[in-house]
């Protein structure tokens, strides 16, 4: 299914449950939209044009992960997989509001199934597999679905010997699943080290805000790792840390220039290069190398 | 640790008062033999009190327990498994983390590397070890020992007690994130079997990187939780108070997480909690370790790699729609 | 750059003094025309005054352009050997020291990781990158690309122009000693290409932990030695002022240390050194490298290596006694 | 050879050359010894009998290669290994003095041909290589001889597939011989990946004192690092470190005890009881792990 198809169900989908939902991110909802870092008035669709990149600062908005694979993938050669998953609720849980009255309601404001889209396509040209996370989808929270879908498509360039590239934004592991949501964090990192060990490239870039399960697995095992400007990536809130040490944090932490400077990502780039830079990785690391990694060496057996 | 050192629990205050009582009578006896009867009368009424308060603990309770100032840390299972156990130190590029510990120990017959996280008994201790919440380097510590284990072909055992990884400014820039999906990742990757035991608090990513392992076992009173319920409970009820709410939801005790099919066992502490018997704390988690590594050894390091991934790979709970 | 703007160095004086010359009779030429004949003795008394200079250098003058400060450094040849070359940042742990630069690069044909040692042009870059004196963390950062490129069958350019490590406080707390030997081990296990140049100062351990390599190269006015000619003379002579005696003692230059079999080749710089000519500079360092390179893209992995350990297990000259 | 042959051959070659050699270590030449540290006035026999240890406060003299393999070696079971390899000059190297002239007053000095003596022997019955440095000759200095003894012995231990243990003391390379003996740093090293490669165990002892060269190489790459109390080790020196940054480095600065604390080392064990450690780490990596590890995975072709 490609974009336009995919666009022309989530309508059709849309009008069968005869609501009116409003569009996928909020600044769609009007004609203007305020810049959130210079505040300057901005044309939304001039905006929309700019790939969401305020042209008078250079802030980058937040975006849903249709919105990134538009951007990054060949018009017209997406291909989305898994897209059927959806979470249980394994506990049962309830706290204000119940989980499954909460995943409708996500459901409603962003118009996806989870907080992750994952699926094969092309980038000026080169095959890849994807996976972009969704903020707009419960905070972009990991929980069973978006732990499958990632392991998933992990395995499925895995087995067709493609690069991958993990789109991340996330408030971290969802609570609501418990236990299980944490074990997320090791089933994806699990299926990256087989797909590492297979010689494969894997390209993790970071956008605004990637936080908590989410940096402390997938996203932080890319061979390569970029970050969107601007963006705040970190493990702890900052709020958690200045309650924790007792002091300020400097107004630049956990920014993605922060993170650069502390040698945590290998670039930062922005959005309007961020393609043909994907494009050059691939081709770097491919052409001429495709010939598969021996396996890794198998150690002693166990002592007895 | 005997029991009359035992500080109480709050929801052990029934209990306590019970015991004050039967104190009082049992010093009138000389004098008022006729007490006797009310006195085994009493003692029967705790002990039932006891049984029954321990059969019915909430998530709280058993929370309160796993976080017992007297619990049983790292080291005090170390010790008692092998009073020669020999501690190896350092991530070899700037830090030693107390809060994570590292070491050489014979556990009955068979040799491993351990690992585990340590809160500290003193305050000194509890201070340096960050009350247990170990830094990035504290993780590359515990990786460097699993490489090693890896490079001998030593099994690895490691015991979780932290309320997670440190959330301090020095941790995030360098890279607490990474060095916890990195342990994740090569974890995953081991040929060698690791055992893992919530002794205490098995909290979050912080847990987990020490936690990827081909058995789970958890101590009977302990806890594993995705966050704390403190911080479930502010950021889903908007209040900490509602902490035990939280607790419950989450499921996050050692049993519910069994019927979840995420552990593979759980350990019997003594009665009261392990805080009340270290000695039988540390046989019954050494006994419990020795059996499951005893089934993973006559396995291929290929198949416990495997053993270890397919694990992992089938936990989550999910559902396939239609359309 | 151009001659013109060229600072010149001590022994090039009387170089100067003669292009003084030359410019002030020319500017009487006009006036009196019979100059000319003069003119045309004494600029060929220049280039052959030149010739000789250049023909007969002294360990020291050898020096003195290796630390040229306007000596094309590792960015500049990166930047002319692919100006769309493709930088990689940190160690992932904490720091991305400037001092060590690292990235992607196409040499011609070939795709290659580079990693280089960078003294800094501006006084802010030279500061930050501690005069071209790499932290532990900087060697760290050269090894996780080192390890990126085994990883990727990609072949590894190395370019080295350091004082050597940097002597710090925190260099020392976070184990430069470590972090050097760590990337002579690895460099040495690397089953991808490895070739070398030393482009200025190649200063100690903290050069050879990026100069591990199957063929290693030295620019023409380049050195390489052990220890600072400064350090060894403040040892050895106890006066930091014997440093020309100690420099012509420890054998640096480049043509040196070719005779005594430990480089492979000696890449040919503009006449006055690489700081007159950026460009031919990193021209001729490119074609050397390509055909370095071109002659071990035939070779299996295994035997890119065990050709690298040969080349280290055989340095070094001794004797056997006979009793 | 085991060591009593060899202090009688030692004795023997003095005595041809009928010269009064003073004995190996300074402290021998009197009956009493002052402790460095606390200053006590020792009886030299007790001192021996303490292994050089103060019994009053502990401090750890410098010894010998000899006596350090008398007190690591059950007796008689040390068989010494090329112990004819001898400097030669391939410089030509003259400063106040030749080199020549140095090394021949080196070895007066110490009695011994070079700053390492190598060999195998048994360690409460466990075999192992020992490579075990002196300070006493030519500053413990590496050269071309102590980086191929040390690689020899490396080499030696992986064909024979025993545990290695080499224990450091030295002011790092030796000038003399130039661009060669740094080469001995990737000499050790490259060794000590292919032993390692094998899987087997590799001990480092770091004692007082142990710098720059040899640090930054053979020194630091130990599976288990063990430093001695109070020995001080790092790469740089500490005058030519207060130089550069220009401010006082604390008192315990680069003792094994910092080191201990800014995890560099695994421990830091007294020297009497540094025989029975190492007869423990030898047999916790040994029995029952004997199988020889599969050889490292081959890597893709290099690109063209
Ligand atoms: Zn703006
Ligand atoms: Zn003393």
């Amino acid at each position: 299914m490609d974009l336009k198809e995919w666009f022309a169900s989530r309508k059709k989908q849309r009008e069968a449950e005869e609501v009116k939902l409003p569009l996928a991110t909020d600044e769609y909802c009007a004609l203007w939209t305020q810049c959130f870092q210079c505040r300057e008035l901005l044309y939304t669709s001039q905006l929309r044009q700019n790939q969401h990149v305020c042209p008078k600062c250079q802030y980058h908005f937040r975006i849903g992960a249709m919105q990134r694979i538009e951007q990054l993938v060949d018009h017209g050669t997406f291909h989305e997989l898994d897209a059927k998953l959806e979470s249980a609720d394994p506990l049962k849980f309830v706290d204000t509001d119940s989980y499954v009255k909460r995943q409708a309601e996500a459901s409603r404001k962003s118009g996806l199934r989870e907080a992750v889209i994952t699926g094969e396509g092309e980038i000026v040209g080169e095959k890849a597999c994807l996976g972009v996370m969704d903020f707009g989808h419960f905070g972009g929270s990991m929980g069973s679905v978006v732990g499958e879908k990632v392991a998933r498509i992990t395995e499925y360039a895995t087995e067709k010997r493609l690069p991958l590239i993990l789109v991340s934004s996330s408030g971290g592991a969802r609570m609501q699943e418990g236990i299980f949501s944490l074990m997320q964090l090791a089933k994806t990192s699990s299926a990256l080290k087989s797909f590492s060990d297979a010689g494969l490239l894997y390209i993790s870039i970071l956008s605004e805000p990637t936080y908590g399960g989410v940096t402390a697995s997938f996203a932080m095992l890319g061979d390569i790792q970029i970050a969107e400007p601007g963006a705040r990536i970190g493990f702890a809130g900052r709020r958690v840390i200045e309650q924790t040490i007792r002091q300020k944090l400097p107004a630049d932490f956990q920014t993605a220039e922060y993170l650069l400077k502390h040698g945590q990502v290998d670039m930062v780039v922005e959005r309007g290069k961020l393609k043909e830079k994907l494009a050059y990785l691939i081709r770097f690391h491919a052409s001429g190398n495709a010939k598969p990694q021996a396996a890794p060496p198998r150690p002693k057996a166990a002592t007895r | 640790m005997t029991d009359k050192k035992a500080i109480p629990l709050e929801f052990e205050k029934p209990l306590e008062l019970l015991a004050q009582q039967i104190e009082a009578l049992q010093k009138q006896l000389v004098d008022h033999p006729e007490l006797e009867s009310d006195i085994s009368h009493l003692k029967k009424q705790y002990e039932n009190l006891r049984r029954s308060l321990y059969s019915n603990l909430s998530a709280s309770d058993h929370l309160a327990i796993a976080r017992h100032p007297q619990r049983p840390y790292t080291r005090d299972y170390f010790a008692r498994w092998d009073p020669n156990w020999m501690e190896m130190h350092g991530d070899r590029k700037g830090m030693d983390d107390p809060a994570m510990v590292t070491g050489l120990l014979h556990l009955g017959d068979h040799k491993v590397v351990v690992v585990g996280t340590e809160k500290g008994r003193s305050l000194r201790d509890k201070q340096q070890c960050n009350f247990g919440m170990p830094q990035p380097e504290g993780y590359r510590k515990a990786l460097r020992l699993f490489k090693h284990a890896e490079k001998f072909g030593l099994p690895v055992v490691t015991l979780i007690d932290t309320p997670g990884a440190y959330p301090g400014m020095a941790a995030e820039e360098h890279n607490q994130a990474e060095a916890i999906a990195v342990n994740l990742f090569e974890l995953a990757g081991l040929k060698v079997p690791v055992i893992a035991i919530v002794t205490g608090e098995g909290g979050s990513g912080g847990a987990l990187a020490v936690g990827v392992a081909n058995r789970i076992l958890m101590m009977e009173h302990s806890v594993y939780s995705v966050i704390s319920p403190e911080g479930c409970a502010s950021i889903l009820w908007r209040s900490a108070d509602k902490r035990d709410d939280a607790a419950k939801a989450m499921k996050i005790t050692a049993r519910e997480i069994l019927d979840l099919g995420v552990i593979d066992e759980v350990i019997e502490e003594p009665l009261g909690g392990a805080h009340h018997d270290y000695d039988l704390a540390a046989q019954n988690a050494k006994k419990a370790v020795i059996k499951q590594l005893e089934k993973m050894l006559a396995m291929s390091g290929d198949d416990v790699r495997a053993d270890r991934q397919k694990k992992f790979r089938d936990m989550g709970q999910f559902k396939e729609a239609a359309v």
